[in-house]
């Protein structure tokens, strides 16, 4: 069989995204990696929440779960700890990620299991027309902040890289083959990584495509940072406009740990006498 | 020392049960003695039942037991207690409300100890006893309170003092040999003195080991429960064990060995059976029990448990698992269910099975974390916003625990939406004594995959019974997507109203096999009686109690404990209902949720009389003869006026 | 060009009303026509509705308008379309479902065009016109589509033209006046060569500015429902404004000004008349207006508005702002509020109050964001662990958000316990030509604070009609702790269930008198009827022209809305079911909510027939009276039969 | 009148802790920096979750809510939203703060509002009896991970740094004076204030009266860092046991921005004339 193009990657659905949302160039770089890691689509489940971006599992062929809103990482982690076997992906928004689904974002960087999560990151909520998100410039007007937004946008690379983040590292929707090498290296990490990808939407941020294009920089891999609070720094720096793979660690999965701790265990209570063991237990426990 | 009380209660009551509580503060051993006088009962060959009640800190506190034991199993405490051991006085007004002691009930303490609340002890006849000096005069007695209370206690019950020494020496095992000796050396001081004292087992029940004579202690006055929770049968699966087989399996062997389990740990046993893979949770009383268990055993039988950061994120995981292909499972109790709301609804509309176990406790909010009740039956049917045609079983005994967790994995597979099984704190915190279930008998139903039949396209289209096989991920060729949005039978998102309705219609009419299906609705007494008692949960115990109480002095009268709560059963409930004049529902619901539940879906007698109170303790059988003597619920709840 | 129909309608139809629909795709001007028409109309005297529809594309896409104008208020949209314009064809399948053409129905479109889908106007008279050579011809014309059909349509309709080109200025006046003075000469070029095509107004309505002749249009055929909303009268307040003098002044003033307003912006309105200081929301599909409009005005009115993380901090901030002594509120649809569910439960049980608004849309799950249902009942009743009575009101219509947006937050703040606003897509998202509400005539309560009387150690006992006053932080004396935990009179936490029964009791009291209170049930027909029909929220506007068109043709009916759901009120409600044989009852819930809601708390007549479906578009007239005179609801949902 | 004492802010209500319980120093030294500002009880809020620590409010002689599991920041935002006069303290446990409630923490943090947030970190859920949490060390053995946890324990400073803290410290409850000047400190900022404090739950985690004692290590006043970055190594450091203030910066509060923004607006549309004038702006813009 002739190994898959990127467009066999891509599903029947025709995506609602508006003309020229940088969602497209994610879905394009996903599909360019997922080619070029030769993954076969049914080992593949990409899953995600709601919103624009949210969308993504609809357009690429493959498994996949369109969530709720920022549930995506929990579905995500259950469904890796259920098959390890799987390629997960994550491909969830700003809001998904870093408001609702905050928490979950911190424990899933913490956990360390082998997902890529990939956050098409607008700086607004798109899906629900234009509202402030957790990383919206400040002083931003939107349709809830008329009178400009207050609250500092989040830094997620650093909150991620704060959590304790193996891979992190930021692509740019309008550079896909640069982020599909991105996307390549994230999935062949083995734990968490974090890809902060900027994404503009074109219509309730339209400032963005220019704004965002006009003041990125780039991290040399020579900079690549060994010290998580260096990383940090650098993720930082240029208003998180700075592109490229911040911090790389390699430390075992939360599957790994999990093998290795239970191994002893495993195997001792199978089967119905594992059963007639623990209920024995129960009962010498009573007495 | 005499006896104080001189009123004998009728010899039969007194020989087949009886009620006993253990008080004292943290450390002193109450719930150990407790433990161990349900161990040596159940290896004597009575049934026991045992409840637990804590004061608010965490350790140390006080802490009383209460235990009923019998030779019929139970499954509700007794209504009162025949005999006390007070431990200590500390505190002990704690567990006023939970005390009643019957008329010339016996109060055991320490003579050296003052007695500070006369009114808590007043209708018993106090009993000091030289506990300290006793131990004093073991060798290696000190801090062994709890064996000589133990060794008091078992030669008042009568219990059979080679089980006791064997239960002692089971319990204390892991501490060395010495301390078994000496604990063995002072549970014999207290037997003895006891023996001493009473002579011959006072409280003892008829049939077991030592034999009562002479003494005629005081009885709770209520009959055991003799009628044993039916069989549940579950609906056919496809090319399985055929289920009947398998319920065959449930009646009452003839073990040697009974089992003693809490609700929580039954739910433990029957989600293994069921072949549960995959558990996520967040910590939370009275649930986290099963969590902890399933943390030991899971990942001895290749599972996974994972602990999750939150409650939102333990129901998308099971979900997630669940896609995946595993049969997955979390357990909360009142807020964290409410947390899992949004869950509940994802994994209807995605169609990916899971069962959640909400452990019911006193609310509303945080409520009474160590407490019963039954008022999540709203939440349990209502919550999450759009219809949500789900499942909702509830046990009303440790077996039901068991078995209907087996059911909800097998009822959640088969139609592919998520199951509810409702227990509560009495349910879960209590310790049984049950025959043992034959586990091999009861067969899990796999998920219908689509190994033989593709689903491609057709994953959410309407199959046979309405429910289409699922995809394993890893399957080529039947990759999709599951789907929170309103979908088309491929899949994929619409907003077309006629879809939006074609898909309604069928994720309810997944339903409609299990809504006929007989076997899960439990009836007892009498089928042409006029007077009806319905409750769910673990106040069916008091139903099949005053069911029994009600017919021995000749009232026809018919229990019936639905334990498959949604979908309705109309065609079965109906002809149950059918010659009833009067309908008593009994629930631990302010709000009286049970009973709206059943108007709305059931067509009910002319008269329909709540005896509904809120929670925090379970029915006494006496609370609810009294309130149907009234013949209207007024000093209950609400009169039976709409 | 002739028309192409021949078959004219009844006169009195085709003069008190008609209806249109504008589709076209993104920047065609779609909804600006609409908008236009509807202020045009409501400044000539006619009343209006507008409804919008929206592909998946979040911006860009094609949209389409449903506009309904006529002598009467309405509250529903048209069952058909009269007159058609067709922007462009693209995607316009899309609106297949919701474009039920009226038989001889006209359809405007570009001449130029292929016109691809003729099963969507197969029954209608195509009008092919040439628009964009019209557009060429006029000096700054490109681009301003919308002003020419504007033009061509009210000359269709027999609306003013001078009130037209006002609309036009005020609409583009921020554009410039090159802008207006273009527009307006596009919308003469429009109207002007509708005037030479037709002559006079085809489908203009009776006592419009210019009167309809000549032409006789097809008429949806479906009359005006004149039944205006009875004002409901809220529970007395404590040293105010008598309630009833604010409601006398809610009857139809002639202002020359009408108000056009979505109901969400009435929930806007409402809620600052009531006194709003706090908002906090997480944006949601259709629920964000409120929290947009809010933003904007609440911080010009000394409040504060903010933006949580989600809908969890959203409730609880809400609460916080509450204790702290403002009147608070949150808004959502129903993924929030599934979220919310444990919010509510500490409200109650803290007796913070605050009012949190549920605008309903498709479900389960993440359902159809933008499309309406009627299937958040159940969790309104029942989300929340626990015994929850708490307050549930349904406006049903855009007056009725602002009266019951008022009505909520002197509940929430008299009773101290949460009010679920239970609004839906179809009432949020339209546009209704109203009558002003006199605004300053509804009064506003005020928290009963501890000015007056110390609550010291009793914030939580029963005080007249159950409810304590509330401290307000900064009070020497009155400090307190709002506990979510079952507490004492006092406050503090316990586990006794003698307190826990009488707190449960007292917070199910708190709601006695309004569940007695007349006013809140919509009554509407023939008191004497044997046959009812009953709905709630939106569907009322369904049900009050379903009685209009029975009675018209000579059968007695009774119209029943509730617009309090919980409490219930069964002294109400009770006497309005007594003479009915038959009661229909109408609701967007493939689950029949609303139905087994009405079963579980009323005695219902013999024969109760559902007509119930799955949302997603508002049920049509015709669509009830058919399935009435079916006798039975099979086609539609379940039969009677339990 | 004569100055309130630490004494005069406890409540009649008996703590339901444990003896030995390290949340008794918290609530000691709570007191004692009441008295030292003095407070008036009635202009001090102190607003809980739940869990042992959350039982807090109850025994101080002040307002207060005993809130829902993970829900006392947003329960403390609103409240201090509305009533910026008065001082607002939220008690609560590592699971409250970390666990349940992460997100509302990082928003919190972010938000910046004049908050005082004492999070008692006994690295264990203490009310339901000993279940790991986000702040137990890896490899202990829990009533929920009897093979040992297997994840990195959070480095809850670290991550409110990471979300933009302007006061970071951490304190000990076995040192109620030194506690008592920080929480003093605390409330003194202006901004968010989050203290953590190690706070040993005696019953679940016994070691942890000395395994923490002696290791602790303490932050000089001289090394109180002014960079950000540096602050979270420095809280990172000797596994999170180091004591006192890492980090302070002043920034202007989430109300402050709303006033300075809004100002504006303000008084603008106030009484029944500003109702009218909302309305017609609708009538208008339906127009
Ligand atoms: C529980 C819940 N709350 C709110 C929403 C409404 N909602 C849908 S998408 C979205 C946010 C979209 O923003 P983001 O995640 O940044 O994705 P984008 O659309 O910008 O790609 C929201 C708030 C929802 N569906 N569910
Ligand atoms: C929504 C919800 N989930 C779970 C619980 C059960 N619960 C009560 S306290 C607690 C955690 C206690 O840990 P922590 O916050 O660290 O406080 P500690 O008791 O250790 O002081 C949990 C999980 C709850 N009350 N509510
Ligand atoms: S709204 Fe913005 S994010 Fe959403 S599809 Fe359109 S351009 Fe993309
Ligand atoms: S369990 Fe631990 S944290 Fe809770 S009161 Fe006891 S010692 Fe303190
Ligand atoms: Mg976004
Ligand atoms: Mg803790």
């Amino acid at each position: 069989m002739a190994p898959l193009q990127p467009k066999d990657y891509l599903s029947e659905q025709k995506p609602i995204w508006c003309p020229g949302c940088g969602d497209f160039g994610v879905l394009n770089a996903l599909t360019v990696a997922f080619a070029a890691l030769e993954l076969p689509p049914e080992k593949l489940a990409v899953i995600s929440g709601i919103g624009c971006s949210s969308r993504m599992p609809g357009y690429v062929h493959s498994y996949g779960f369109h969530g709720i809103h920022g549930r995506a990482l929990p579905i995500a982690t259950g469904l890796k700890l259920a098959r390890p076997d799987l390629t997960v992906i994550v491909t969830i928004g700003d809001g998904d990620a870093y408001s609702i689904g905050g928490n979950h974002f911190v424990h899933a960087v913490r956990r360390n299991l082998d997902l890529t999560c990939l956050i098409m990151d607008n700086r607004i909520y798109g899906m629900t027309r234009g509202q402030v998100s957790a990383t919206t410039p400040l002083g931003d007007r939107t349709s809830t902040t008329p009178y400009g937004s207050i609250e500092p946008p989040l830094a997620p690379l650093v909150l991620a890289l704060a959590a304790g983040a193996t891979f992190a590292a930021r692509g740019a929707s309008w550079e896909p083959k640069r982020l599909a090498a991105l996307i390549e290296q994230g999935i062949r990490h083995r734990g968490f990584s974090v890809i902060d990808v900027l994404s503009p939407c074109v219509i309730f941020r339209p400032e963005d495509r220019t704004d965002l294009r006009d003041h990125i920089t780039r991290i040399g891999e020579e900079h690549q940072a060994q010290d998580r609070f260096e990383a940090m720094r650098e993720a930082a720096a240029d208003d998180g406009r700075r592109l490229g793979i911040f911090y790389v660690e390699a430390r075992s999965t939360y599957w790994d740990d999990w093998q290795a701790t239970t191994r002893a265990a495993k195997s001792q209570m199978v089967g119905i006498a594992g059963l007639d063991a623990i209920v024995a237990r129960y009962v010498r426990r009573e007495t | 020392m005499a006896n104080s009380w001189s009123d004998c209660m009728p010899a039969e009551a007194r020989r087949t049960e009886v009620s006993l509580a253990i008080a004292g503060s943290g450390g002193t051993g109450v719930m150990t003695i407790g433990e161990l006088l349900l161990a040596t009962a159940a290896s004597s060959g009575l049934y026991g039942l045992m409840t637990r009640s804590y004061g608010p800190q965490i350790r140390g506190g006080e802490s009383a037991c209460f235990l009923r034991l019998g030779r019929a199993p139970f499954d509700k405490q007794a209504d009162m207690i025949d005999l006390l051991a007070v431990l200590d006085w500390h505190n002990i007004e704690r567990f006023q409300e939970e005390l009643m002691l019957t008329p010339g009930a016996w109060a055991l303490c320490e003579e050296t100890e003052t007695f500070p609340r006369p009114e808590l002890v007043q209708q018993a006849a106090l009993h000091p006893i030289g506990w300290k000096v006793l131990l004093a005069h073991v060798e290696g007695g000190k801090g062994r309170l709890s064996a000589l209370v133990f060794g008091t206690l078992c030669h008042l019950l009568g219990l059979p003092r080679t089980a006791a020494l064997k239960a002692l020496a089971d319990r204390f095992r892991d501490h060395g040999d010495a301390a078994v000796e000496a604990n063995s050396r002072v549970f014999k001081a207290g037997w003895e003195w006891a023996a001493r004292e009473w002579g011959d087992a006072p409280f003892g029940i008829v049939g077991t080991g030592a034999l009562p004579h002479g003494a005629c202690p005081p009885a709770s006055g209520v009959a055991p429960s003799p009628v044993a929770i039916g069989p549940l049968p579950g609906p056919q699966a496809r090319g399985q064990t055929p289920r009947a087989d398998a319920q065959k399996g449930v009646s009452p062997p003839a073990s040697p060995l009974p089992w003693l389990l809490t609700g929580n740990q039954g739910i433990v046993i029957g989600s293994l059976v069921a072949g549960l893979d995959f558990f996520a949770g967040y910590p939370i009383t009275p649930s986290s029990e099963i969590m902890e268990e399933l943390s030991h055993y899971l990942a001895r039988r290749e599972g996974v448990v994972i602990q999750a950061e939150d409650e939102l994120a333990a129901v998308n995981m099971a979900i997630g698992a669940s896609f995946g292909g595993k049969k997955a499972m979390t357990a909360t109790s009142g807020p964290g269910f409410s947390l899992m709301a949004e869950g509940l609804g994802l994994a209807l509309m995605a169609e990916t099975p899971f069962v959640v176990v909400d452990v019911q406790r006193v609310g509303p909010s945080t409520g009474i974390a160590t407490k019963t009740e039954q008022s999540d039956l709203w939440a349990a049917l209502g919550s999450s916003h759009g219809d949500n045609p789900r499942v909702v079983l509830a046990p009303s005994s440790v077996r039901g625990c068991i078995e209907l967790s087996i059911q909800a994995f097998n009822l959640a597979e088969r139609l592919k939406l998520p199951v509810i099984l409702l227990s509560d704190q009495f349910l879960a915190g209590r310790t049984e004594t049950l025959d043992p279930v034959p586990l091999d008998a009861i067969a899990a139903d796999q998920r219908r995959l689509t190994d033989e039949v593709s689903a491609s396209g057709r994953r959410f289209a309407a199959w046979d019974e309405a429910v289409s096989p699922m995809p394993l991920p890893g399957t080529p060729g039947e990759e999709y997507i599951a789907e929170s949005t309103e979908h088309s039978p491929r899949g994929w998102p619409t907003s077309s109203y006629q879809v939006h309705r074609s898909q309604s219609m069928r994720r309810l009419s997944k339903l409609e096999p299990l809504s006929e299906q007989e076997g899960w609705i439990e009836f007892l007494g009498d089928p042409a009686a006029c007077l009806g008692i319905m409750a769910w949960g673990s106040t069916g115990g008091v139903v099949r109690e005053v069911v029994h109480v009600l017919r021995a002095r000749g009232t026809p009268v018919k229990g019936i404990i639905p334990h498959l709560l949604y979908p309705t059963q109309p065609k079965v409930m109906q002809p149950l209902l059918e010659n009833l004049d009067t309908l008593y529902v009994v629930e631990l619901s302010a709000m009286q949720q049970f009973r709206h539940y059943l108007q709305a879906f059931y067509r009910l007698p002319p008269t329909v009389i709540s005896i509904a109170r809120a929670g925090g303790m379970p029915f006494r059988t006496a609370e609810v003869l009294e309130a149907m003597k009234l013949g209207s619920e007024q000093q209950i709840a609400h009169s039976e006026d709409l």
